[in-house]
């Protein structure tokens, strides 16, 4: 059914991870971004787990968005999008392989983030962060999947890398509640038990728009 | 790598560096508030002192690449950015190590340990801009600007981290005011340690210069080869 | 009777209000070639577009092997070569490496042997490895050409394929033409000029105030002729 | 001395205001930064000043790396900077002209973040919000002059557009955190006069980054 | 005696430990027309670049009107027109406005009327308010030709500017050249064959292993000559 899934997959990677470029500089950022909230808000104080929690959902926000462009801008420059419309591939299988590099970017980028809040915010390693581990893959399915729905359309227009986050974060803006709120209470030493309706409503928001994004990208992917 | 500087400098390294470690751990008496994890400061500080060496370094030859425009001081920039940027490494990491005993955490947004952070990252961004384009005099240009561009900016890094830790007081330990270093022995031990890093320094500096000539030299022949092949496909 | 690889009925295409044509009825069958020829500007890039079913024209029907272009299925597209003027190549791949993923794509077995093999024939063998960003103009409208080509397409649609191109790399498309239209391809390709491919029986279209009509000029082909027969 | 400034500035400012494209997008682009931040870090609580300088001063950064790059971008992409090296034009001229659209562009985005800071945190309008324009000025001419100049760098480099960040956050943090502090005091309704040791420190940080943007432009801007 | 536009003294160029031409001496002196002819990759587009300035050379001497390039005050600029493979046009910008801005910056007074006489030239008039991702890629050939033109310069370097433009194209920049020539301006382009100019004077040069060597060749030239004499 995927026929052509592995190969768009591992010309992505090569393409993008030939010289580590978007891993170090995706990596390099969010932690940029930690740094900035860290400097921005200060480390210490009473809420320090929702800082962190902010902190964390921030950075992947940004790196997923600049990552899914990174991913589609490969696509779209001297016009290798038409190359693949016009070969064999199914709309479909092009979106599932975009889709599966973009989690593999933002999964990366997560890992360093959460690597260096453990240092910065000295919080115990362990336990609270093996808990935040599907909390953060669910949110991270999700934006991946509407960032690369969304990364489709803003190629076609001019300034699209500006207006990808316009686009995204509002239609984000439940999980990233469900996500901060969820993470928040894992950090300040909560079992995930007592998280599970933020999970449920991050599980529903990932079948939402996988699906869509699924369907809908034969529409956005067809020039005029 | 067998010329005589070289091996003048390995030989006056190992020595120093022997001396260090002998004052260090045999010489030197235990510091009597911290005990003995106040060792470290003897290598901390002169990491410290080669870091600050090594980015002025990057940018006193990548102002004179500039202006000369000769390859050398372009390698020698490069060269002491990823030494300097290994000497800062080993400051948070001898820090770090420093920091878990005394102040009980492995980190804090002290002012001393955020420059010192905003440091590394500045380096990193440098470096990873050289690693992530091709080595042509193009991007020689821009390592040297960059360089420059980041000592500049170190000045105000440090007033403002200053004033910041300084105007809303740290929420974790400040740092302790005194660290023994009245007795005489103690600074005679932090004045070898800093001649001995200070020596490994100029004598890494010097291979990887080294190496980074050879390479621009092989780079020289490449092209002489590709000449003659020329020449010897034409005729 | 030979397969009717493109068949375009009264298509049409507008640019907002602008029309680029209008009303074109065109048809291709296999082992025979069209060149469409036509000033700059005349729409023979937005022509080749709308035929290989990127671009949808504004009216009319375009049937590829007898079907819609939407209800193509996978298996087809492997049917259908096209150079645009874009060559649809990955600048930051080598040259080999985009081939090679092309080949992947098209289900092509043992891609990476086909794709040097390609690149022997458009005559880049030397320079399989250099990312296409440095490739000079003409080396990359041959390995655009060897992509359009990859997988021995029934139907081939080339943009001014002879743009940018020296004596042999000219030579080069011609050859490929030929041996084309020996499989029993049908091949549609633009130009600016009428031309001549030795061998070759070609039919000239112009496109022209937005019709597309069929062509004879004898005083400029016979000029040409002497020129173009040593391709 | 600054002759061709007028025509880039004016061109640039077509280009990109022609659709009101770019602004828009940045507009939007850092109100979301602040919804987000909002939405992660809550509007309540003790340190809400803190919050909301923090807020401004990260969305002030994002935004303004992502303005300098587009308007970069419109000269890298068919090669126009070509066309301005091969021009009668001065390699500051050029820097001048690039800096002023970078000013133009952020101030827009702030205008926009400093209104909505309003009505998410009641701040009172008039007073705090007046006292923090010049803070807010000589914060982002610093980053204009910053961007500007490694906005360049990164167009030559492959995955420039993360790059960028990477190379701005650091060098700008002295200036980031003057911009934070000051902000926070005179949101928590200190006169201008509490906080001249941050402006001058802003001010200083300035006249070095464009003074070093102005000389150095020249070469980064050549080709090889 | 006329200046001496452009002078190469042994110029090379390497990317990398490659080299693509190495030891070329070359000049242009006003009134004199030169084409460089060479197959796809042998240099031709990187050796315009250098004597443009654009480029550095690896090794030689450059001197653009007697100076180094990195010495040439900004009214010298003036005096050099350029054309490359990219075109050197605001994609988003309308025909006009960006001969428009290219006026304005060469300090060219009226702009706005200055680049309506070159859309004229060019034969855009009727695409003047079309944005250049809009145009077919002859028209927008034309315009990159009109940009470089624009403000009459002394020194003409155009890579390949018969690229893409059909007979008509071919017919102006025939004409604008021999133009420039008039009013002793120095012209230099490339070319993939040798071809001739009616009523102007060409010297050929071909590009050729990494050398530039003055060329003649009869036999070609003739069968060309019948068909270009008509431009
Ligand atoms: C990650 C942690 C640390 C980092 C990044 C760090 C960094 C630095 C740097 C860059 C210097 C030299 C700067 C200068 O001389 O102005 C320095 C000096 C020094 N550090 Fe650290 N440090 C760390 C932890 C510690 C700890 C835990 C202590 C002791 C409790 C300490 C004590 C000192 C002392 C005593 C000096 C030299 C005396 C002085 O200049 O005040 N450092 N450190
Ligand atoms: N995306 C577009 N939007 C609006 N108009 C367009 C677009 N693309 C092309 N056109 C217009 O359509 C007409 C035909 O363009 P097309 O590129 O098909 O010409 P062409 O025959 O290929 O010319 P050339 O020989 O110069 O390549 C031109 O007038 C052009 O301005
Ligand atoms: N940026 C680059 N990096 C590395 N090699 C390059 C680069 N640009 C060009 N080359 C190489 O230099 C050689 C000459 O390229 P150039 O574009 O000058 O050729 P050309 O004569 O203009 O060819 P064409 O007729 O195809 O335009 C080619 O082999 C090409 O691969
Ligand atoms: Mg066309
Ligand atoms: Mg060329």
């Amino acid at each position: 059914m995927l026929e052509g899934f592995g190969p768009l997959v591992r010309k992505d990677l090569r393409l993008e991870l030939r010289s580590g470029e978007s891993t170090v500089a995706l990596v390099s950022l969010s932690l940029l971004i930690l740094v900035v909230m860290v400097l921005a808000f200060g480390p210490g104080g009473a809420r320090r787990a929702e800082v962190a929690a902010g902190a964390l959902w921030v950075a992947l926000i940004f790196a997923g968005t600049l990552g899914a462009n990174q991913a589609l801008l490969a696509e779209r420059e001297s016009g290798c999008i038409r190359g693949l419309l016009l070969s064999p591939l199914e709309p479909a299988t092009i979106y599932a392989a975009k889709l599966a590099v973009a989690m593999i970017f933002m999964t990366e980028a997560g890992v360093a983030v959460l690597a260096v809040l453990v240092l910065f915010f000295n919080l115990e390693f362990g336990a609270a962060l093996a808990r935040l581990v599907p909390v953060f893959l669910l949110g991270a399915l999700g934006l991946a999947a509407l960032c690369t729905l969304l990364a489709t359309v803003c190629g076609r227009v001019r300034a699209g890398a500006m207006l990808l986050p316009v686009l995204v974060v509002p239609l984000f803006t439940p999980a990233l509640i469900a996500g901060c709120k969820a993470s928040a209470a894992l950090l300040a030493g909560q079992p995930i038990g007592a998280v599970t309706t933020w999970l449920k409503l991050l599980a529903a928001f990932d079948v939402l728009f996988v699906t869509a994004g699924y369907l809908l990208f034969e529409h956005v992917i067809l020039e005029d | 790598m067998k010329g005589p500087v070289s091996i003048a400098l390995a030989a006056a390294s190992c020595l120093s560096m022997l001396a260090a470690l002998f004052m260090v751990f045999v010489y030197v008496p235990t510091e009597a508030e911290q005990g003995i994890v106040q060792r470290i400061f003897y290598f901390h500080l002169p990491c410290a002192w080669v870091a600050f060496l090594a980015f002025g370094i990057v940018a006193v030859a990548g102002a004179l690449y500039l202006w000369l425009g000769h390859r050398i001081w372009d390698d020698l920039s490069y060269a002491s950015a990823e030494l300097g940027m290994l000497f800062c490494t080993l400051v948070l990491i001898t820090g770090s190590i420093w920091a878990k005993p005394i102040w009980g955490t492995w980190w804090t947004w002290d002012s001393r340990l955020t420059t010192t952070f905003i440091l590394w990252l500045l380096y990193g961004g440098y470096l990873l801009l050289r690693a992530l384009a091709d080595d042509t005099d193009e991007i020689a240009r821009f390592a040297a600007v960059l360089g420059i561009v980041g000592v500049l900016d170190v000045p105000i890094v440090i007033i403002s981290v200053r004033l910041w830790r300084t105007i809303h007081p740290a929420v974790l330990l400040t740092r302790q005011g005194e660290h023994g270093l009245e007795d005489p022995r103690m600074v005679a031990t932090l004045l070898v340690a800093l001649g001995a890093f200070t020596m490994v320094f100029v004598w890494l500096l010097w291979l990887r210069l080294a190496t980074l000539r050879l390479r621009t030299r092989v780079a020289a022949l490449r092209k002489d080869v590709a000449l003659l092949d020329l020449a010897g496909a034409h005729r | 009777m030979a397969e009717v690889a493109l068949q375009a009925h009264r298509i049409s295409k507008f640019y907002g209000d602008r029309p680029v044509f209008h009303g074109i009825s065109f048809s291709a069958q296999g082992g025979e070639a069209a060149v469409i020829v036509g000033r700059n500007g005349a729409g023979k890039s937005t022509l080749i577009r709308v035929f290989c079913g990127l671009t949808r024209p504004s009216a009319g029907r375009l049937l590829l092997f007898g079907r819609e272009p939407t209800a193509l299925q996978a298996a087809h597209f492997r049917r259908v070569g096209v150079l645009l003027h874009q060559t649809l190549l990955y600048a930051n791949l080598s040259a080999h490496e985009n081939l090679e993923f092309y080949s992947e794509i098209l289900g092509i077995a043992d891609p990476a042997a086909h794709a040097l093999r390609w690149l022997r024939r458009v005559g880049l063998e030397h320079s399989a490895d250099e990312p296409v960003s440095a490739l000079s103009r003409g080396m990359e409208q041959r390995l655009g050409i060897a992509r359009a080509m990859l997988a021995d397409p029934d139907l081939i649609l080339l943009d001014e394929p002879f743009a940018a191109l020296d004596a042999d790399g000219a030579a080069l498309v011609a050859s490929l033409v030929r041996e084309a239209l020996a499989r029993n391809a049908a091949v549609v390709f633009t130009a600016h000029a009428p031309l001549e491919i030795a061998g070759v029986e070609l039919s000239l279209f112009k496109l022209e105030g937005s019709g597309l009509t069929p062509f004879k000029d004898e005083g400029r082909r016979g000029a040409l002729r002497s020129l173009l027969r040593r391709l």
